[in-house]
């Protein structure tokens, strides 16, 4: 019984930071900047390709390879701000949605052309492979590349968006865009940076969930639901929220796994209905300190 | 232009298009047929995220719930088409009645997450229930009667195509009247400012779970249309994934206007199969960049950049 | 020369486009290249269709189309259930000879007179698969499957038979499609420690990261066996990488597989698709045209559909899977399925070979 | 620092129409000009020029010299020039003291704005959502000052301020102005109030400049109060 | 003598932040009554609490003599409690003429009407025009709301006020963002308001509030300071000091 509870925990903790690590960088556009990036996997996916062809193609270490991948969506993602993304930030949810799907279907007919249809793995370093003794049970040691930089990205970006200048100005430009202007805010720059960032964490997060939702064409559309589950649940904009959102999600489908096997997808869609329908900021939510 | 003859004008728009359809593409009928039956899922999508101002990804829920419903009264009940059709609105409406309840005091991400997770439950439920509904192999062997017991379904969907677009005219007309009605007006007061209309002692909730179910009952309507015309449900009537292919439909044409829904619906359908059919393997490239084109340079769809040519061809004309 | 029109309807784009729809256009012009035109003056001519997905609307329009504007005597393809059954009805009323090149689910060839089917079924490979378990000695099961069509047949399927020879299944699994993260069953099925699992999942990256999952939870030094079908196919297997390797699985066909047939069809494959692999769904295709051409020939071009439809009925071939038959009656495929272990050749590659051969398996169709 | 502002003969508007024609002012430093109007007459949108947030569709506006008709805006804020939006446009999910670093992080500035505005010190905490109308205008005000402009432009700074601080603000702008040679516009309703404080006024009907002049002159021009202003016992209220 | 508006020992707090503190309040057909105080005193917070968009956290607020603290705001607003906002909230995608329609439709229970028609809808017709003159805004009837000036805005605001037909009407900054020179407009509006209508308005600009209330509340930090005639409050030393200033 203690065993099994605990097997849940750590399988569910370890499935959390995996959607953890995917969503962040989606929490970072959609979550602070209220852009309906629906493209959030695009990114991902194309950091993903990026460290499978570092590694195979290169034979670049694991690590520096994860880095690059993360500076190729990064510097994709700020093209793509400047050129296309911009023009619609002040516009209707719906045609952001619209562009960034159109997006989504041009980055799914372009890696399937270029890298094929089928799926890349990412070669683990030897470090990484196998199976790591836990004492009562063993885990795949690749599932500590999401754990550390889980923890490293929500600190960094905790630390950059809510204990800085930048942080601030970015906050204020997506609240009133004419007023931050008029306040000095060089609000395009702080856009295009904060979307860069976003990306750039959104390439880390598809090396590093690789092992679970693999790289291929079609990943930024069939994994869209969960990312988006993710920021909901946690509160837009709320990266403690996010996280906490993220390790509940998980743990709760991983014990529906465990104990109902079938009905762990009933099991988790019915939790955000609950969150929801009792939060419907999500989880955590920004309030005045009185 | 007096408001009758506007009223007759646009009453006119949809039996031109129809048959002029049908004289350009005289061997596509069960195309066509599909194209009326989306476009009349995504005029009832319009109502849900032009009138309420709600992006969902869970309009599926309703189609499919009318779909799954339509068919299984046919297998077992009776084979009678109207009939059917009615059935898929009671079901259509009952499961966007019930969903409302829970739904419709949300909105934004929030709302969307929550029509997600109410379709993928839904869908689970379906794909489990094997022996009703065929879970994933799909529901076969609907063979309807004959359309007012005189007209058969033939093969080549001829029936099927006007079929479909008989209902999809009847419910276009329908639901211009109700938009310009009180309860159309108040709709997208209730969309700019739900809590303004609350201090005014109008009821929002009610009128969402109303606008609602109205929505849901025409997605029913849609859905039993599917079941009868093409004899088998599948479980992607239920998916998020079509949810969102009829949203880019409805966003592309240009939401709120219902003509965009319209609009959206042909173009979309018919650039996609011939894309298609043209390159299978690239189409998607295709499609994806028109999407982009669309916003950047359409900001009101399809239909207001019609709408806005138009304008200028009649002031070019004028000077 | 006088043109037969083949529609084909798969997907040609999409997410089952690599595992499914480029097969299929290989496993054709493969054929066709091999073969030339079925006679001096006819000619075949193929057109394809997109069908990304399970969605019947779509198929049956497509269907109609090519048959009423495009005027084809033949059709073929289809990966999804829904989608043939849809065009069944078609199939029927226009009396259109068709070619299931995938669809699996037994009713499928039921639905049309005019349906002929070159893959195969799951109760076709699970049973012989859940025979081998028991014939290496395995008694007790743990059956983990996606829960889909195809899952739950085979499922059925094996566990009537593993039960039938004797064997106890402990427990059957069915995971939701839409699972990433299999660990968890993984881990609950250690509990159990049966002596072996059985598996059934779609390609791609259910697959992988399934397999990863079965190495790096640790079950195979539990001495958990891997009972398996389609996981190791060819689409996937390179990228499967280490993991794979000693994978056993029960399918009716292997790219190492041993034949003068298998070889030419290899060798003409690569020089046309240099970067494709000799996958099941391209041997089905393959096969299929064949089936095709056989039509084409006995009815001269003429649309005769019962008489192509009688010339196909009992047909036996020698495919490069081994060799095979149409059923006369059920017009479904007989033909071997093969217990495989995936190795890694020297030059790196993995490879299924063939270890066993359970001769002429019918569909055994599941009755629930 | 700016030298001066100036509008040169600007047309402005939003989209294709035109909101207000033909205006041409300049301002220097320590200079204090008031801009009145009916309703809807295009006060708002003679700053709004100034900005870049109306589109100017004839005319040039200028700061020290430098053309920036098609700037952005946060370059003409660098660039000297600070506006009080008649809507407040506090930022509403950020706290007051986020709402005050946006404008400037120097600790000073904060201090000054609490200094002017003790109950903003107050609310530190509160998110600008949750302020009373009062206290919004008074951050607005604040963060506005914050920036350090050369040129202050306020579009009705004393809408829902109580009296006593309504008299505070002006107060303390006029000290500025005297202290630091800032150059201010003024958009007001109550014509008492522009024509004491101001030296300088413009008056708008219609989108169209009416009057130009020193508030002296205005006083002078009851028939100009009158239709323009629609005000005939100016000078009983300006008692 | 029967109170339209009675409100009995109302507190409000945020958190540890008590913004309203234990305030009684009575309105009787025909008061006029203006509501001053300091910013941040808790007015807007006092209207919220009695409109129903806050919950008090103590204390009652009875309608015609039952207690309609329960009640949402919309079913206050039912009985005849109407009020407009202090930053305007109209529906922007509107023009000014659908906008009062909007209200008219609530205002006569023709939510759930399917077509125009009928004697109601010539009624709302009727009241639409009226309150369109009475604010001087034929002009503007067709224009989008959002596209307006603010100081129309606020008329709008008013107007969708006014078309409910209150018993009871709270008004918060009614005239702010209006020039002077067109503020009575509103003014008159509230003056040829029916009679026994009650009106509670809130206003820092002391020429209307000493022109057009007959009584007055001073509220400082959450609680009543002290009420009285405009007189009695003009020659009040302490609200001098501490809220009025150099004005009247
Ligand atoms: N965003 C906008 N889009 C289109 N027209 C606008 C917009 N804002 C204002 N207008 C129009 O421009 C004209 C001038 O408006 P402006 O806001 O400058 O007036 P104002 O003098 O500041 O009035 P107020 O005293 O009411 O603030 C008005 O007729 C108004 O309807
Ligand atoms: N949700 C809230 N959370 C915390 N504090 C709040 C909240 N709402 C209001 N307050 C505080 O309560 C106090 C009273 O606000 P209120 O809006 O009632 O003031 P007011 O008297 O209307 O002022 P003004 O004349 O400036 O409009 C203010 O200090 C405000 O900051
Ligand atoms: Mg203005
Ligand atoms: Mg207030």
């Amino acid at each position: 019984m203690l065993s099994l509870i605990a097997s849940i925990l750590i399988d569910g903790i370890s499935y959390g930071l995996v959607l953890f690590m995917v969503s962040v960088g989606l929490t970072v556009t959609l979550g602070l900047m209220r852009f309906v990036n629906l493209a959030h996997g695009t990114f991902a996916m194309v950091g993903g390709y990026a460290a499978a062809t570092f590694v195979t193609a290169l034979g670049l270490p694991y690590v520096l390879a994860l880095i690059l991948a993360a500076a190729v969506a990064g510097i994709i993602a700020f093209g793509l701000e400047i050129a296309l993304v911009r023009r619609v930030y002040a516009r209707p949810e719906l045609d952001q949605v619209l562009l960034t799907i159109g997006l989504v279907f041009m980055g799914i007919a372009l890696s399937g052309m270029i890298f094929g249809n089928s799926l890349v793995p990412i070669r683990l370093p030897e470090f990484l492979r196998g199976s790591t003794d836990l004492g009562f049970r063993s885990m795949p040691t690749q599932r500590f590349v999401p754990l550390v930089l889980g923890l490293l990205s929500l600190a960094g970006i905790w630390l950059l968006f809510e204990r800085t200048r930048f942080g601030v100005k970015l906050r204020a430009t997506v609240d009133n865009p004419r007023a931050a202007g008029e306040l000095g805010i060089n609000t395009r720059r702080v856009y295009a940076a904060a979307f860069a960032i976003g990306a750039a964490l959104a390439g880390l997060g598809g090396v590093a969930g690789a092992e679970l939702l693999p790289v291929e064409p079609y990943y930024p559309l069939k994994y869209l639901v969960l990312f988006l589950a993710v920021v909901a649940v946690g509160g837009p904009g709320n990266m403690a929220g996010s996280f906490v959102a993220a390790i509940l999600l998980g743990t709760v489908e991983t014990a529906g796994k465990y104990l109902a096997p079938e009905f762990a997808t009933i099991a988790l869609y019915a939790l955000m209905l609950i969150v929801l329908s009792w939060r419907p900021e999500g989880l955590f939510q920004r309030s005045s300190k009185t | 232009m007096t408001n009758t003859q506007r009223t007759l004008g646009a009453a006119a728009v949809i039996p031109i298009v129809a048959v002029a359809l049908v004289v350009i593409f005289p061997n596509q009928q069960a195309f066509l047929a599909q194209i009326a039956i989306t476009a009349l899922l995504v005029l009832s999508l319009d109502l849900v995220v032009g009138f309420a101002g709600l992006a969902t990804l869970g309009h599926a829920a309703m189609y499919g719930a009318g779909a799954y419903a339509a068919a299984l009264y046919s297998l077992h009940v009776w084979a009678e088409p109207l009939t059917g059709l009615v059935v898929g609105i009671l079901a259509g409406g009952l499961v966007a009645l019930v969903s409302a309840l829970m739904l419709m005091r949300a909105h934004g991400l929030t709302f969307l997450m929550m029509t997600v997770a109410i379709t993928q439950i839904i869908y689970e439920i379906v794909n489990k229930s094997r022996a009703v509904t065929g879970g994933d192999d799909g529901l076969y062997g609907i063979m309807m009667q004959p359309l007012f017991g005189r007209f058969e379904f033939d093969f080549y969907g001829r029936l099927a195509f006007w079929y479909a677009a008989v209902v999809l005219w009847l419910v276009f007309l329908l639901l211009r009247h109700i938009a310009a009605s009180p309860f159309g007006l108040t709709a997208r007061a209730v969309r700019d400012d739900g809590g303004r209309v609350s201090s005014l002692g109008g009821g929002i909730f009610a009128h969402r779970v109303a606008l609602y179910t109205l929505s849901g009952g025409i997605a029913g309507l849609a859905g039993a249309l599917s079941a009868q015309t093409v004899q088998v449900v599948g479980l992607n009537t239920l998916s998020v994934t079509y949810s969102a292919e009829i949203l880019v439909m409805l966003v592309m044409g240009g939401t709120g206007r219902l003509w965009g829904a319209l609009l959206g619906a042909l173009v979309f359908m018919m650039i996609h199969h011939y894309a298609a059919e043209v390159d299978p393997v690239r189409w998607m490239l295709f499609i994806g960049a028109m999407l982009v084109m669309i916003v950047l340079f359409l900001p009101k769809g399809l239909f207001g950049g019609l709408e806005a040519a138009v304008n200028r061809l009649r002031e070019g004309a004028r000077t | 020369a006088e043109t037969v029109k083949v529609g084909v309807i798969g997907p040609f784009s999409g997410p089952f486009s690599g595992s499914f729809g480029e097969p299929f256009r290989q496993g054709v012009e493969t054929y066709v290249a091999m073969n030339g035109q079925p006679t001096d003056d006819i000619e075949v001519e193929f057109i394809y269709r997109d069908l990304q997905a399970p969605d019947p609307g779509r198929a049956r329009a497509l269907a109609q189309e090519l048959v009423a504007r495009d005027g084809v005597q033949y059709l073929a393809g289809f990966v999804f259930t829904p989608n043939a059954i849809a065009a069944a009805g078609i199939s029927a009323q226009a009396k259109i000879p068709t070619v299931i090149f995938n669809a699996s689910a037994s009713a499928v060839v039921s639905q049309s007179p005019y349906y002929v089917r070159t893959s195969n079924t799951l109760p076709q490979v699970s049973v012989p698969t859940a025979q081998n378990a028991l014939e290496k000695g395995y008694r007790t099961v743990v059956t983990a499957v996606s829960d889909y069509g195809p899952g739950v047949d085979a499922e059925t399927s094996f566990v009537k038979a593993f039960e039938a020879g004797g064997g106890e299944v402990l427990e059957t699994i069915r995971m939701p499609l839409s699972t990433t993260d299999f660990g968890p069953y993984l881990q609950s099925i250690q509990l159990q420690e049966p002596d072996a699992l059985f598996v059934f999942l779609p390609y791609g990256p259910p697959t992988y990261s399934f397999v990863n999952a079965y190495r790096n939870n640790g079950l195979d030094d539990a001495g958990i066996a891997f009972v398996g079908t389609s996981e190791t196919q060819e689409v996937d297997l390179q990228s499967l990488g280490e993991a794979a390797i000693g994978l056993e699985t029960g399918y009716f066909y292997s790219a190492a597989h041993e034949s003068p047939e298998n070889e030419a069809f290899k060798e003409k494959l690569a020089e046309l698709f240099p970067d494709a692999e000799p996958n099941p769904a391209t041997v089905s295709a393959f096969d299929g045209t064949h089936a095709l051409y056989e039509m084409i020939r006995a009815t001269e071009g003429q649309p005769d559909p019962d008489a192509a439809i009688a010339a196909i009925s009992g047909a036996s071939w020698e495919s490069p899977r081994g060799p095979i038959t149409i059923d006369a009656e059920t017009r479904d495929i007989i033909q071997n399925v093969y217990i495989r272990v995936v190795e890694q050749e020297e030059n790196g590659r993995l490879v299924n070979r063939e270890i066993k051969t359970y001769e002429a398996q019918p569909d055994y169709g599941v009755q629930d | 620092m700016a030298k001066e502002i100036a509008w040169n003969s600007v047309d402005a508007g939003y989209g294709r129409t035109v909101a207000v024609e033909g205006i041409t002012v300049r301002l220097s430093p320590g200079e204090k000009l008031g801009i009145l109007g009916r309703n809807g007459a295009g006060k708002t949108t003679i700053l709004r020029a100034m900005m870049g947030d109306a589109k100017v569709h004839h005319g040039t506006v200028e700061i020290d010299g430098v053309d920036v008709t098609g700037m952005p805006a946060y370059q003409r804020n660098q660039l000297g020039v600070a506006v009080v939006p008649q809507t407040r446009d506090v930022f509403r999910s950020l706290t007051v003291r986020e709402n005050l670093i946006v404008a400037s992080a120097e600790r000073d500035r904060t201090k000054l704005a609490v200094k002017l505005f003790p109950r903003l010190g107050e609310r530190m905490q509160n998110l600008g959502a949750d302020l009373s109308g009062g206290e919004q205008q008074m951050l607005s005000i604040a963060r506005a000052i914050m920036t350090k402009p050369d040129f202050l432009m306020l579009d009705e700074p004393l809408e829902g301020l109580s009296p006593t601080l309504a008299q505070d603000v002006m107060k303390s702008v006029r000290k500025m102005v005297e202290e630091t040679g800032l150059g201010c516009v003024l958009v007001e309703q109550h014509v008492a109030t522009v024509l004491d404080f101001c030296d300088r006024a413009l008056v708008v009907q219609r989108g169209q400049m009416v009057f130009s002049g020193t508030t002296d002159e205005l006083r002078g021009r009851p028939d100009v109060l009158e239709s323009a202003i629609g005000l005939s016992a100016v000078s009983s209220e300006n008692e | 003598m029967n109170n339209l508006l009675e409100v009995r020992n109302l507190s409000k707090s945020f958190g540890g932040l008590q913004v309203t503190r234990n305030v009684d309040l009575t309105i009787a057909p025909g008061d006029r009554v203006a509501l001053i105080g300091p910013n941040g005193a808790g007015k807007t917070t006092l209207v919220n609490l009695i409109s129903g968009v806050l919950d008090p956290t103590g204390g009652e607020v009875m309608l015609d003599g039952s207690k309609v603290t329960a009640l949402s705001q919309r079913q206050r607003a039912h009985r005849g409690l109407i009020r407009t906002f202090q930053i305007t909230r109209l529906f922007h995608s509107m023009t000014v003429a659908d906008t009062l329609r909007v209200a008219a439709i609530q205002k006569n229970g023709m939510t759930y009407r399917f077509g125009w028609g009928g004697r109601s809808a010539d009624l709302i017709e009727k009241s639409v025009e009226r309150v369109l003159t009475d604010l001087r805004l034929q002009d503007r009837r067709d224009n989008d709301v959002s596209l307006l000036a603010y100081g129309e805005q606020r008329l709008v605001e008013l107007g969708v006020a006014l078309i409910m037909e209150p018993r009871v009407l709270m008004l918060d900054e009614p005239a702010a963002g209006v020039p002077q020179s067109e503020s009575h407009i509103i003014m008159d509006a509230i003056e040829n308001l029916p009679a026994e209508l009650g009106v509670l308005f809130i206003e820092h600009d002391m020429d209307l509030v000493f022109r057009f209330a007959r009584r007055i509340i001073v509220l400082v930090s959450g609680g009543v300071f002290c009420t009285g005639t405009p007189d009695e409050i003009a020659a009040n030393e302490d609200v001098r000091a501490m809220y009025l200033g150099e004005a009247s």
